[in-house]
């Protein structure tokens, strides 16, 4: 299993962080942030959720940032999956993951990863809310 | 010169297609390209000239020192809301 | 299940994370860090772990920290798992869960409940290597 | 009165064994109970002295102001190595 994907289906976090761990037996600190779908957004509640990405550029633009988060922190693995298509409220939607001997280059590693992908990678949520569809413009 | 140009999330629902054949002039400048695309899609003028959006070429960020050639595919990014 | 717990045997990840999100449909972020067993220590290959704990004292100053993270961060839920006894090479250790509605909070959470654990909670760790054993007094 | 008195870790392999009774004097002080342990336990003497483990007192960090009562359980803590 690759440890950059996008995908449909659910991920186990549990399988997610042995499949990174399998890298090296020195890993000490392990970081997961784990994105998940929230019932309400800006007062509004929220139905379900519905993800597109850019095929092929969603997926290099992930790879560039685990490339670039294994150069510029002290960490020896990171897996990063992020689901596609329609998800409902509580469901899993992102997946990042930071393994190192020490945690405390987890954890910058895990929170710059996701504030990157936030920014570089072309996925887009739509929310269905009582009143309608709406494209989420703005960063969270 | 043909390029493809593709469209998603709000954009595609603004144009109404996923993605259309577009001729252009060869050794088209970006910025020529941008208009280009402000006059093919009017809907999506606004958001061109707003800057909201971000435009790709061969998936790969583009801008104005982007060089465009016969068979690229572009296209137009609105704001990511991944994660 | 209690969120708070000291054990023997192992947990799991993507368990312990449901038992945390079940607090609240309002949760968007969930931090997770995990302790390992790595093995290497200060240049010494380790060959397992033992941890010992003070019964009582241990699980009430982990209550503490999860009461703590509550109050002082804008949190909405927080699990702790530490495991006592034998631990091989690879094996989870201790698991902090903190889950809120925006990601910036988690991360603060979960980073500031392991630096607490280690500091105020008696728990202590027996390394063995190939030398003997040694019990572990600094903190890493 | 009588304490119950806790070794952990390393502390435990010192001293040979896991828990011990003491018998202090009545309203003793938390400087004067740490003058008996070093007294009671040589092997703990210079650790106690070091300053680099804890006292517990009914499984809660005790100080200067601490008071000992009669049955309460006294825990010698060396540096904490959980996480």
């Amino acid at each position: 299993m690759d440890l950059v994907r996008i995908q449909k289906q659910d991920f186990s976090v549990s399988e997610e962080i042995e499949l990174v761990k399998a890298a090296s037996k020195s890993i000490g600190g392990v970081v997961a942030f784990l994105g998940t779908a929230r019932d309400i957004s800006k007062g509004e509640e929220i139905v379900k959720l519905d993800f597109e990405h850019y095929p092929g550029m969603a997926e290099k633009k992930l790879k560039e940032i685990r490339d670039a988060a294994l150069k510029n922190f002290n960490i020896i693995e990171m897996g990063i999956v992020h689901r596609t298509g329609a998800i409902d409220i509580g469901e899993n939607i992102v997946l990042i993951i930071a393994a190192a001997q020490h945690r405390n280059d987890a954890f910058m590693a895990c929170e710059w990863a996701i504030t990157e992908l936030k920014r570089i990678t072309p996925i887009w949520k739509r929310e269905t809310t009582k009143k309608g569809d709406v494209w989420v413009e703005e960063h969270p | 010169m043909v390029i493809k140009v593709r469209f998603f999330a709000m954009l595609k629902t603004k144009v109404g297609k996923e993605e259309a054949n577009l001729t252009v002039p060869e050794n088209i400048s970006f910025d020529k390209l941008r208009d280009m695309l402000k006059k093919e899609f009017p809907a999506l003028a606004e958001f061109i000239d707003g800057k909201s959006i971000m435009i790709s070429v061969n998936q790969e960020f583009a801008d104005k020192n982007t060089i465009i050639k016969d068979g690229d595919e572009v296209a137009l990014l609105p704001p990511f809301s991944g994660g």
